[in-house]
């Protein structure tokens, strides 16, 4: 943990929520990460939601071009990035009109002044200056010529006024890291690093970082600095991870533990692409990444790369998912392992594709032609990518089938503090290939039949390469045994139960509630994926309040838990908040006959815990077991 | 942490042992109709592969779906029957997953070209080690007798019932167009000629491109038969044979010649030997072996047959391992702890 | 209605099934298509059921190469080509081996006597003659040296033996012509038309056609000569009609009926290919149809064209649906009117094609990534599809929304006797197109919102071609009203819902029982598709051995009938045969919380009205209400 | 019963209204990145279509995903915005449908080459009507950077961050490969060449297909620099003239001459300007077109730009309904009635 020794008596917030917004250009993004990161090394609990628009670059200061950080620290365990901002960095008058609802009663809004002229007020569809507005009273307004003062630091280094307008994010970074005494010293050194060679940036954006903490230090804002102290986290090391490099990892993890190679098959696609990244660099690891020429060229791969003894991962979005149906049944049909990853996105069509939602989950059901069953798992925060990554994995390998992963634009972008587990608690992953005759012909001669089940009921697994056992596989219907091609009706059946009870019969473990929750309260919420942290935090505001609350939260979809029918049936209400209009709660309705209700909300963005919240005060105020679905 | 890439690449076997063509025949009854091309260039190449000095075990077969997609099936070998249009894909994964593997794709057509051509010429690109074999006969035979992206304009078929409207893809200058650096044409009719060709095309290191003419007896019969039948080949068939002059015809009479719109047959007498092309496979730049693929605009007229071309550009999956390689010379084996200490960390 | 002149005093039954066995080579499907031809001809209620191998041509002689075709004909009204055959033609040893088990123990077994011998039989598996089998004593055997009697009958016309030997199905229809006193004409008139110019041919077929009647006649088959008397079909003209035809000219009436011109954008697949062939033909209607490359462009080319103001659809199997969920969401994003007809076929993966069965319901509902609802619609007999093809026109043009239609391999191929209606008699579909602006613009001038809708809640298409209406579209989300590109998130949620709602609200008709359903009975049979011949047949069945049963059969599976879970709620038991694992059940289950059960069979082969009379009692005996699923 | 086909050819619409660039224009914000290339080539198109003597509600706009793909919603038009890859599926629907629009498909490398790149060689291969506009900036922008099918070998990138190991599709000669019959190259810094070239496409009947080469200044910027800046033009762009010797350079002293293995560059000097090449758009064989698309390997060559290849041939959609029309002439418009009668029926 760093030492704040410059600000010892600071008044302590146990939490805060930042939001930085401005222009595309103006590097919200990474303002927002260098100040995420700064608190990470503090040793604050955080959460991140990362919000940019669409096009590589909207048209600069327009409302289209805005993009904006979300970052909740606390010195607490948190969940979310937060209902509501307390404070708002706006760097233009765009950045002010689009995302002032945010802001909560009374927060604090820091301007940078000096764009709140007549082009950038016109751009933002402005007839007159809003901080002359009234609208504005509610909120501490702090109004600071960032562009003016960052130029000014930036000129005794020589740097020319127009490269010094592109400092000024570490003008705003600097006067928020002094109000919030977040230590310096990370910044600085990520500057050096990730600027190296470049001296004159680097100069102009330490000159910039200075200025704005100097302006925090004498510009009378002195009665706004407070502390956010760190939080008593678990002992260990810890890194700041978002659920895509935490997922690439995993990934890399698995193929260490299972010792199979990892290969990528995948095609570029909002908010995916950035696994197909990261899992380019690892080739130290033995990863093999492959960019194909579509979705179906990069599923078709994986399965390739599967038959011949590799970790076959393929990883898209909703579009791309839609698009691998019919590969997906092969691979069903083969009883191949494979990993499809799926970073929901809004929907439907091409969406909202920077924008998160969860509206895939029926679609990985059901999203392929003939009974065509395939396990699903789904991430609940961004370092738990990591976690399923590895489960995912393993059921793929130890059960030999495609296996969905379902993670969403919240869970791939946003980022939280992660512990890192010990390297060598993972637990490995024994793969077994055939490498012996298991049938006698009728000469009475060794043979090898790719469907003769072991113990398991897995099909033995003989890889290309391996002598004698040489055997073909299709997605025509086989002959369980022999695998030959069967018309007969009878196998047919035999093989669609098949194919149907061994997904049904996976282990995945018994659904537990989570911590906080009593076994008896008078509802039970029921999350999957992104909506953990916010379910979490409202359960925790509820029982505050006196509620009576349970949470569980499913990590896997398909097989659901043994014990889930009994659980539902224990609680009067049950409530199913998703990022969609009511799919989980459907499955759970026609398995186990409960009159779970929806919450639901798709607006692009996670739940709060406070939509949340009020759902669930609602529903236990309202009847048992009501009918209709409540909308966030 | 150990090394996960290809584990089977570095294995010895020891001296690849004898095989005949039992040994490359699997226990399965074969299903084509009776009379079906196909069976030819089974017969060819379940010849072929003894004297290819390569393994069973080591030989995988990817197909899509059709009746030439079947082949795989009939094989003693792996195999993959996998979907229409995607045994490109699947076989590029399987490659370069497998650089030790001699892995052949099998499809019609159909699968090759219509559903599947995207992934077709993207392999041809990338110039993936495949032996690529496109059973070429001018319609949907599986799904009992649909035009296809290689029918000729005109012809009447259950979908094109007053005649088809649109024009044929010529597939080897599909192939050229692509960049592929093997490229090379066969049929049915000829065992030696297809061997010659197979073996060419295990030879190439790279994606080997080979258009098999073949005779669906059923839904296109004889669609090949004016130059491919014994009588009319020696006049029919230009057979293209590196660092030979084109010639053709009983008394190699005819020859092929460079004009300005391309090369041209003609009459060797009346032009003089001297003028008559010599082939070259080598040449680095596609343009003859393409101009060479637009002589037959039919399968009426003479039409080349053999090598095209064959150019030696880096292989793609070995270049890809490569990288890694090189990479992990560089930095050694990656480490899991290592990894996920690569972001800025803290201690609590 | 036919006179048969010659058999007026042959014993009369009351209905018969027939099973027409031998080698793909051997015309069964033709021999069984003639009979079946006849029969309706002479005024027969009917219906059948083609079995052919997957394979183009499979060995000859071989089990694989086994071909048969099933009809059911009777003087009552029928739903289903009959649980079991009465009547066996086997022509080969391998037609016996493999279809001897459909035959009703005592059944009437006729061979081809001349392919019983050795080379045939060792094809087949046999080591000896089972002719010789005391096996066979159970049944009424004849045997018949068809292929020596043929071409004895032929050579007086030259006709050379190896020829002659393809005329020998001719000889097995013209001796079951004279068993079951089929009239002669009909047979020999298509004879003559359809091998018009042949007249070698024509002359061999109509040869043995005649022997294999005398030989009924003359050698001793006596005794077996029955009829089968005409059915009490409601008057009027009637033609024989198999599902992929009855569909096609239901979207050429569509087309008739709404003014557009229809487009076929197609690729070819089993079974649905057959439709292409079809529409092929009829360019009289201005029908247009396209082979597409593959199944993805040939949805967008139909798309396209909807576009454009064609009835754009596309007509695929299982593996195609897989492949078109992305372009299916951009239809649904754009509102625009699309069929998708799907002919479901065995599956996961390439499966059984030219086998039957229903698995793919629960892809039309879920298979497209986001929240992507679409109407589905299912035919129920063969017949039916024509009805439903102009309802699923009616919906898709009428809601401007993509319509999947479900058939499968039974209804496609199947036929059955259909009395045509009046075509002055079918309802035009009204499609209107805006054709002036809707709107005003800032500067007070007039303007077109593509998204501005109507009362009816329909969004103005206004076509590529009509002055002054430009606008553009896309699948990127857009705002309600002007259709711009919107990534507000309060616009995205109320778009979702419309979406959805839309879609929710089409008027559909209410369910009804069927015929012979009291209303109260002890059981509800829930059907949708082709089941409905075996749940009405063997509701009949159980109402006559005295049980109480219901059924309803639901056309429309999205938006489900406004009626139906009161329906469902006012039933002890609720049973839902299904050719798949329960798929219907599971979307009855969670939208009713109703515990209905379902009965499962995915053998490539239709319900025979037995399995699920067997059902039925089974569940009428059982306790109400029960958890476990019946599979027949 | 009506004659439904196409019903909306057969308007007269009265003469066609002046337009200007405005008229063109629609209302919705451009939002490209300042400074890309995609820019220059909206102005053009804004600015030809008033000379095209076209009507704004008869011209459609049918495009992919990416940044290129965004086109439609600026052009005064009617327009779709489809899905990743499939525009020219929509749009030879569309143009089947409707052959009285202009319909021009616009999307980048990625979209037409990669994803879509089925969809482009059979759109080609028919030779439907539609004007095809490929954006190449040989990277994926709208996804932020990865390599496309058209990126250059070695080349770093996201998802290449050691350097791509394929070769690139040259487009010229997939098109060319595909039976394309107008094939043509053009860039984003010459506004004349592009409208000239646009023009051509647009008067074209069939698919025409023009490569662009645009610069994305945020994920690729500079690649054509080399040929396309003002000051290296003369120099590296061999503009190809129809029936006009083939020369460049500020002298016009090099020029494209013939030789064996294809067409090469040649100082005019030494070889006589009668060994030129002299541009012939229209030769039916694409042998010598292909030839000049292999003339350049890497955008730092002398590179052609201009029309390749223009010939004539049935267009797709015209034939299609020339078809129908023709079976309605021989049998008359359908009726229904009869339809269902048309199999044998019986009277009960
Ligand atoms: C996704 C999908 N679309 C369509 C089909 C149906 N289908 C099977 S094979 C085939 C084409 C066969 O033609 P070709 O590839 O030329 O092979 P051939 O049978 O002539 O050898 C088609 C369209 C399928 N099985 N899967
Ligand atoms: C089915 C599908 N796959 C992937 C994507 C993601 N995607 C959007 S645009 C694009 C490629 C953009 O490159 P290019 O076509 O060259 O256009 P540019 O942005 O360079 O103009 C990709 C991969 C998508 N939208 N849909
Ligand atoms: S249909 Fe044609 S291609 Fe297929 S097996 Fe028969 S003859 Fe061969
Ligand atoms: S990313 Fe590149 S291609 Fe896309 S708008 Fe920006 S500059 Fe243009
Ligand atoms: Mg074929
Ligand atoms: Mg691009």
């Amino acid at each position: 943990m760093t030492d704040i020794a410059e600000a010892p008596s600071a008044p302590a917030l146990d939490e805060v929520i930042i939001r930085f917004a401005g222009d595309s250009g103006d590097g919200m993004q990474l303002t927002g990460d260098r100040f995420t990161n700064a608190s990470a090394m503090f040793g604050n609990d955080l959460a991140t939601l990362p919000e940019y628009p669409a096009e590589i670059r909207a048209p600069a200061g327009t409302m289209a071009g805005v993009s904006a950080f979300q970052v909740h620290i606390s010195d607490h365990d948190i969940t979310t990035p937060g209902d509501a901002a307390d404070v708002l960095v706006a760097m233009n008058p765009a950045a002010l009109k689009s995302d002032l609802h945010t802001l909560v009663p009374g927060g604090t809004l820091i301007v940078n002044r000096d764009t709140f002229e007549e082009r950038n007020l016109a751009k933002a569809g402005y007839d007159h200056n809003p901080l002359d507005d009234e609208d504005l009273a509610g909120y501490s307004l702090i109004q600071v010529p960032m562009t003016s003062l960052t130029k000014e630091a930036c000129a005794e280094f020589g740097v020319k006024p127009r490269d010094a307008d592109r400092s000024k994010n570490f003008f705003a970074l600097g006067l928020l890291s002094w109000m919030y005494s977040r230590p310096i010293e990370p910044t600085m050194d990520w500057i050096e690093s990730k600027f190296a060679g470049k001296d004159l940036i680097i100069a102009a954006n330490r000159a910039a970082f200075n200025a704005g903490h100097a302006y925090g230090e004498t510009a009378e804002l002195g009665s706004q600095r407070v502390i956010v102290k760190a939080a008593p986290l678990a002992p260990g090391t810890y890194t700041n991870i978002n659920g895509n490099t935490a997922l690439s990892w995993g990934l890399v993890a698995a193929s260490q533990l299972s010792g199979l190679p990892l290969y990528l098959g995948s095609y570029p696609i909002t908010p995916a692409t950035d696994i197909l990244h990261e899992l380019s660099k690892h080739k130290a690891f033995g990863v093999t990444t492959f960019q194909a020429e579509d979705e179906i060229a990069a599923i078709g791969a994986a399965i390739g790369a599967s038959y011949g003894g590799s970790l076959g991962v393929t990883t898209t979005s909703g579009p791309g998912v839609a698009l691998k149906g019919e590969a997906m049944g092969l691979a069903i049909s083969l009883e191949l392992p494979l990993i499809v990853v799926d970073i929901q996105r809004g929907g439907p069509s091409t969406g909202l594709p920077t924008k998160t939602e969860a509206a895939d989950l029926l679609m990985a059901m059901y999203g392929r032609h003939g009974e065509s069953p395939m396990p699903i798992v789904a991430a609940r925060t961004p370092s738990d990518c990591f976690d399923m990554a590895i489960e995912a994995a393993r059921i793929a390998l130890v059960h030999q089938t495609p296996v969905m992963f379902l993670s969403d634009g919240y869970l791939a972008n946003g980022s939280e503090p992660w512990r890192l587990p010990e390297v060598d608690g993972l637990p490995t992953i024994e793969v077994r290939y055939a490498t012996e005759f298991n049938m006698v012909d009728e000469d009475g001669n060794g043979t090898f039949w790719p469907f003769l089940r072991g113990e398991d009921g897995n099909r033995p697994i003989a890889l290309p390469g391996t002598p004698e056992l040489m055997h073909r596989l299709g997605g025509i219907e086989k002959e369980d045994g022999s695998g030959n091609v069967s018309y007969d009706p009878d196998n047919h059946e035999h093989m669609v139960h098949l194919r149907n009870d061994r997904i049904a019969a996976i282990p995945v473990p018994e659904a537990e509630l989570e911590e906080g929750s009593e076994g008896d309260a008078d509802l039970l919420v029921v999350g999957w994926g992104s909506t953990w942290g916010a379910i979490a935090g409202a359960a925790r505001r509820v029982r505050v309040a006196g509620g009576r609350v349970d949470h569980v939260h499913l990590t896997h979809l398909n097989p659901l838990p043994a014990n889930l029918g009994d659980l539902l049936r224990s609680y009067q209400r049950v409530l199913v908040p998703e990022l969609n209009l009511g799919q989980l709660v459907r499955i759970l309705r026609a398995e186990y006959l409960v009159d779970a209700q929806p919450l639901s909300k798709v607006k692009g963005q996670p739940f709060t815990a406070g939509e949340i919240q009020f759902a669930i005060t609602e529903a236990l105020d309202g009847p048992a077991g009501h009918k209709e679905g409540v909308t966030a | 942490m150990t090394d996960l890439l290809n584990p089977a690449t570095d294995v010895d076997d020891g001296p690849v042992p004898e095989t005949s063509r039992a040994d490359w025949t699997s226990d399965q009854e074969v299903r084509w109709c009776p009379g079906c091309g196909d069976y030819s260039i089974l017969t060819a190449l379940q010849l072929l592969m003894p004297e290819l000095g390569v393994r069973r075990e080591k030989t995988v077969f990817i197909s899509g779906i059709g009746c030439a997609a079947r082949f795989p099936y009939y094989m003693n070998t792996y195999g993959v029957h996998t979907i229409h249009g995607r045994a490109p894909a699947v076989a590029t994964g399987l490659a370069m997953a497998r650089p030790d593997l001699d892995v052949w794709v099998i499809g019609g057509d159909g699968d090759m070209l219509s559903i599947g051509g995207n992934h077709l010429i993207h392999a041809l690109r990338r110039n993936i080690n495949l032996n690529v074999l496109l059973f070429n006969n001018q319609i949907y035979g599986l799904t009992k007798g649909q035009f296809s992206p290689t029918s000729q304009k005109g012809k009447v078929t259950k979908s094109s019932p007053v005649g088809l409207v649109a024009r044929p893809f010529n597939p080897i200058s599909v192939a050229l167009g692509a960049e592929a650096t093997f490229v090379a044409r066969t049929h049915d009719m000829d065992r030696h000629h297809m061997q010659d060709t197979f073996r060419r095309a295990h030879e190439h290191e790279g994606a080997a491109f080979v258009e098999v003419l073949q005779n669906c007896n059923v839904f296109n019969d004889g669609v090949f038969a004016s130059i491919t039948k014994k009588d009319v080949r020696e006049d029919m068939l230009i057979d293209l044979q590196h660092g030979k002059p084109i010639l053709f015809g009983s008394e190699k009479q005819y020859g092929v010649a460079r004009r300005p719109e391309g090369v041209v047959i003609v009459d060797v007498a009346e032009v003089g030997i001297e003028y008559v092309l010599v082939h070259d496979e080598t040449i680095r730049n596609p343009s003859t072996a393409f101009s060479l693929s637009r002589l037959a605009k039919t399968p009426a007229t003479p039409t080349p047959i053999g090598v095209f071309r064959a150019i030696d550009r880096g292989e793609f999956a070995s270049s890809v391992s490569a990288q890694i390689r090189e990479v992990q010379a560089q930095v050694g084996q990656g480490d899991l702890g290592d990894l996920l200490r690569s972001q800025p960390t803290w201690e609590v």
